[in-house]
């Protein structure tokens, strides 16, 4: 089976063969043999690989895949390397359009700092969110313009909710 | 003596004093929010009492409630930890009149430390050396930019009753002066209730370096050496250090003296910690006074052998200090890393949920002050800080690697933390050299690709836990699909199994 | 300098080497059995192999694999640990012949002080004082009857070889002696594969006390102070402290010098401990010396501040100790229990299992060096000690009331461990004063009915668990009979699903 | 609802109500209030009993249940009274007729110290078997003659493998 996995921008091409804890893999081209040992619960396993140790957990974090290998972390996505061929056009088209940006937990809207129609850029601040005593600003992921501003300052808002639409 | 003390806190700190009293035989009482029902203070007093609903203004900072949950628990003294109500010297006053002992210092040394502009004031008087600027509140733009004029460009306008860098702004030329005035004024109204604000000469990449010290009711006041606090961001201290890299003896002699002579000046008793910034030459100014025990004591602790919560009730309970200034040893080195539950590849965003898995770091050297413990929700009304791991070593460079070694056996799963962070941080060539200013978190580089082996590691595991849950699935499938893991998957069952749980 | 070291150990101990080892820069290659395949020092090091099959014999005592895989890995040195191969002469020398570094002594000083007859006569010559006794192996009952005849019984009928308490036998009068002999003959060949036995005057109600030294390689040696170790049971050390309560500087002084010269006297090099017992008079006698680290190093550890392990890594690779015996400082009071996985109400009879929940003590003052970590399960092919507890206070009380406070936070569930047995034995009167002796453990009184109030709370939970386990069964109930708990019950459930957890 | 609840020799009766956290109980002719709440996953629980706080967790070994209130360990026996009065006549008898002393754990036999035909004593030791490097003495819980013994000096036997069987 192949598969292709996404950490950050990279995406890396995984065959493997898998075994009763013996894995045998190829991953961009060089070959592992992988000893995997479940230690507790079916989310933290050793893993040797040529006598190297690494402890690795699986874990969901809302719709998100996370891997920490040795204390570093990763968010992953993991596909069936067929399927993903098969999907390559659906997905850019869905990739397209709006961008919503959602309070990542309940808290008290600060500050608000672009209007209707403003131009904003990839990683440009957009709302400051008070929680935990400490103020944090949230950013546009991608850039375009903003559609839609659903919150006002002094405004209580819960986990999800949105507040602000940016589009193309 | 006392008998029994009521924990007007929660967190790590609330668990941090309830240790010390169980060691001393002293009963304890926590109190609670609503949110704070399975907290790890709760689980670990004698008795603990619901205060009021989750924000602090309806428990943890209401007076009323709290005095009279010690009376009715019959709590002879109340400690207060630090922040909420740490350093309210009413709250302190009214703790006293109810009968009440309360562990820190009079409401009125704390008053004489909380006006920014009054300590200026008294601390001269003292011989301390203060920031050249402004004892009084400026009242005009004109009287401030002759101020500025005369002890020059940048000058730092805050607020006489602030803390926490809220009523502070940085002045570059005369141009922007007016308009600092005007925001600063405003921003400490509405965090203060005071509008008064001085200017300061502004330093340059100083360093920030304080002194514990403590005064018994006897008149004894000692000091029990540094902390190097300089790795902040927005004023938050991050990591701490004992000894501080740019101090000598001489220096620190000077330092411990003027910080007794601090203390002494405003007639304090109990512990508190005398903060100085330190400029490039080497000259330090004092900046304020925290009248409470600190975040950062275990790093005094270690390096001294002291129990400052021990000596904080005993000072409490009118006991004389029992070593004097000349049997204070300071040994070897010591490190706290604050380990706070926010995400420091998103802006230090806070990261709420529950902790799915813990394991905790040990061996020689380290010692974790925690507050949580395997399933505990992170609320969201309150400090993100969850435990402080503080290392001792013979040598900075021993802590140093102590440190990073205690940073990756920590495992906190479910929620972002600092942790990563820290090990940046502490391999950083600046903070290994000791060269380093408050300006450090400000000017770290972008994450260097440290783990790149891991990540491939991460990727082979994520394709074979992701065949797994496939594998599992395909025969169970109902319709199929198994081979993309629309089965039920181990993954998504783990994830589902941990919010059953939570719900229950 | 050493870039890799590989443990030939596994629990605990491994973990502690791999630690220091971390902080030093230093690579790790564990090596494991297929019990120990997700043990906590298979997931610590480096790197891991597996070296054959769970019995000792097929692992971790199997010196060729060990020196096989070392040479594969590329260690530049090997570490012991204790147990297993620590002591073994043959195997420091073959590490020697393959090039690798042995972290201890020569095999030379191991079997100086190996023979216990030897190593009492050079005792003797190097003027420590050794329990009255024979220097050479009992030939005959007659011999033997003449000897214990001029020491005076009680005497003590011990194995040249011995250790653990095989092959010893006390003797009250001489018609017991002849068949000592024998049944200690026949235990000695059977255990260590000699027969020789020999005579000891038998102390009675002794106190175990022991001190630690380091001898590096150009000729420094020094004492870094005492350990008492008189908590035992079958000849098991439970519970050890420094300082010892029975000594005062001057006995300090005269035990640490004697220590040092019997190390001297056999070319000893790196970490050892020479081990005394003191009678009722504070009389001391050499009793053995230990040919490595000991379990309880951390103890010396916590009052010198010194790594033990770091100096036996720095003495292996020749660099001279870094300090003299005048800058040696014994600070405050140190105190170790040993956390076994034994039922102390039965017997102390191993327990195995799944270690299903685990919270760990922290905060002031507390170590914990532990060598397992949640959802291990405990082999029944080793020793049963887990972790090790380890406190420092500046006094003695305060240490005891530490470690009391931080045995109450340790929770490890799924398996019996030997907490309540220390917290029961701190709390002895005996204990407290400092004035116990060897036979401490088998003149405990019954255990006291300590815990009444929270075994009415516990029958309350029980009763609100089964009560609700019953109301959940009913509605899901196929068939009823609910009420019984014979439907699903969380409590079953709860089992069921770890059960199930293991085996996947 | 009323249980009966034994820890060692002493059984309490339990009655309860229990609503959404609070639970109202006597026990023994002592009333209290209990608040409870989950810590983690269904088996730590904090209780509130007064202002006094326990932490409490519910655990199964084996057949065995027991219940561990701020570090104290207790085995524990539910049983409604109702129900538990009905079997009262059955219970004896069964708990009557003849006693395995079985392995507690997997090891090799060390010593046999009885003979069939022999009687003991209750807490007698009769067994000594080792394992994790240790000898282990069993005794037997109750009086009676040995009836039994199944393993012999040296053999090595698995968990719950019977080694010794006491009759009346």
């Amino acid at each position: 089976m192949s598969y292709l996995v996404t950490i950050q921008d990279t995406t890396y091409t995984v065959s493997l063969d898998d075994r009763e804890g013996k894995v045998a893999l190829r991953i961009d081209g060089r070959t592992l043999e992988i000893d995997m040992a479940s230690i507790h619960e079916d989310r933290l396993f050793s893993l040797l690989v040529d006598g190297r140790s690494y402890t690795a957990v699986a874990a969901t974090r809302g719709e998100q895949r996370e891997v920490k290998v040795n204390g570093v972390s990763s968010e992953v996505t993991v596909e069936d390397e067929q399927l993903a061929r098969l999907r390559g056009q659906v997905k850019s088209r869905r990739r397209a359009g709006s961008e919503q940006i959602k309070a990542p937990m309940p808290g008290r809207i600060v500050y608000v700092s672009v209007a209707v129609g403003d131009t904003v850029e990839s990683g440009q601040g957009v709302v400051v969110i008070e929680a935990m005593k400490m103020e944090n600003e949230l950013h546009a992921h991608a850039g375009g313009t903003v559609k839609d501003i659903r919150v006002g300052e002094g405004d209580t808002v819960d986990k999800n909710d949105v507040l602000v639409v940016i589009g193309d | 003596m006392i008998r029994k003390i009521l924990i007007a806190n929660r967190g790590e700190i609330a668990v941090r004093v309830i240790r010390t009293c169980r060691e001393m035989g002293i009963e304890t009482t926590a109190v609670f929010s609503e949110a704070d029902r399975t907290a790890l203070h709760v689980q670990f007093a004698d008795e603990a009492f619901c205060i009021g609903d989750a924000p602090s203004s309806d428990s943890y900072l209401h007076m009323d409630r709290i005095i009279d949950t010690a009376q009715k628990a019959g709590a002879d003294a109340v400690h207060p930890g630090y922040g909420f109500l740490s350093e309210n010297a009413d709250f302190a006053d009214r703790c006293v009149e109810a009968g009440i002992t309360f562990i820190g210092p009079s409401g009125d040394a704390m008053r004489a430390m909380g006006s920014k502009t009054a300590a200026r004031k008294t601390m001269s008087r003292a011989g301390v050396p203060v920031v050249p600027g402004t004892e009084e509140g400026i009242e005009s733009d004109e009287e401030g930019l002759g101020v500025a004029e005369s002890i020059g460009y940048p000058v730092l306008v805050k607020a006489a009753m602030g803390g926490g860098g809220k009523g502070m702004r940085v002045v570059e030329s005369p141009d922007d002066l007016a308009g600092a005035l005007r925001t600063a004024r405003s921003e400490a109204q509405s965090a203060f209730g005071d509008d008064t604000v001085y200017l300061e000469k502004y330093l340059v990449e100083p360093r920030h370096v304080e002194f514990q010290v403590l005064a018994d009711q006897h008149g004894n006041v000692v000091h029990l050496g540094e902390r190097e606090c300089s790795v902040q961001r927005r004023h938050q201290k991050l990591i701490e250090e004992s000894p501080s890299c740019i101090l000598d003896d001489a220096l620190r002699n000077a330092m411990g003296e003027a910080a007794v002579r601090a203390a002494e000046a405003v007639g304090y008793t109990n512990a508190g910690t005398v903060e100085f910034i330190v400029d490039q030459d080497r000259q330090f100014y004092f900046l304020e006074m925290n009248t409470r025990l600190q975040v950062e004591h275990p790093v005094t602790e270690l390096r001294t052998g002291q129990d400052l919560v021990r000596r904080q009730i005993e000072i409490a309970a009118g006991m004389p200090l029992p070593f004097r200034q000349e049997d204070v040893r300071l040994h070897g080195a010591s490190l706290e890393c604050r380990i706070s539950a926010e995400d420091p590849n998103a802006q230090f965003m806070p990261s709420v949920g529950a902790v799915t898995r813990l394991s905790e770091p040990g061996g020689p050297g380290v010692r974790l002050d925690s507050g949580f413990c395997a399933g505990y929700e992170v609320p969201i009304y309150y400090d993100p800080m969850i435990a402080k791991l503080i290392v001792w070593a013979e040598k900075r460079e021993e802590a140093i690697a102590r440190m990073k070694r205690a940073l990756e056996e920590y495992d906190i799963g479910g929620i972002k933390t600092t942790i990563p962070f820290h090990l940046r941080a502490l391999s950083d060539p600046r903070f290994i050299s000791g060269d380093y200013s408050t300006s450090f978190v400000e000017t770290m580089g972008p994450d260097e690709d440290a783990g790149a082996d891991e990540r491939h590691i991460a990727a082979a595991f994520a394709a074979i836990m992701k065949h797994r849950e496939a594998r599992r699935a395909t025969p169970a499938g109902v319709g199929g699909d198994g081979a993309d893991g629309a089965g039920e998957s181990p993954w998504k069952l783990t994830g589902r199994r941990d919010a059953m749980r939570r719900e229950r």
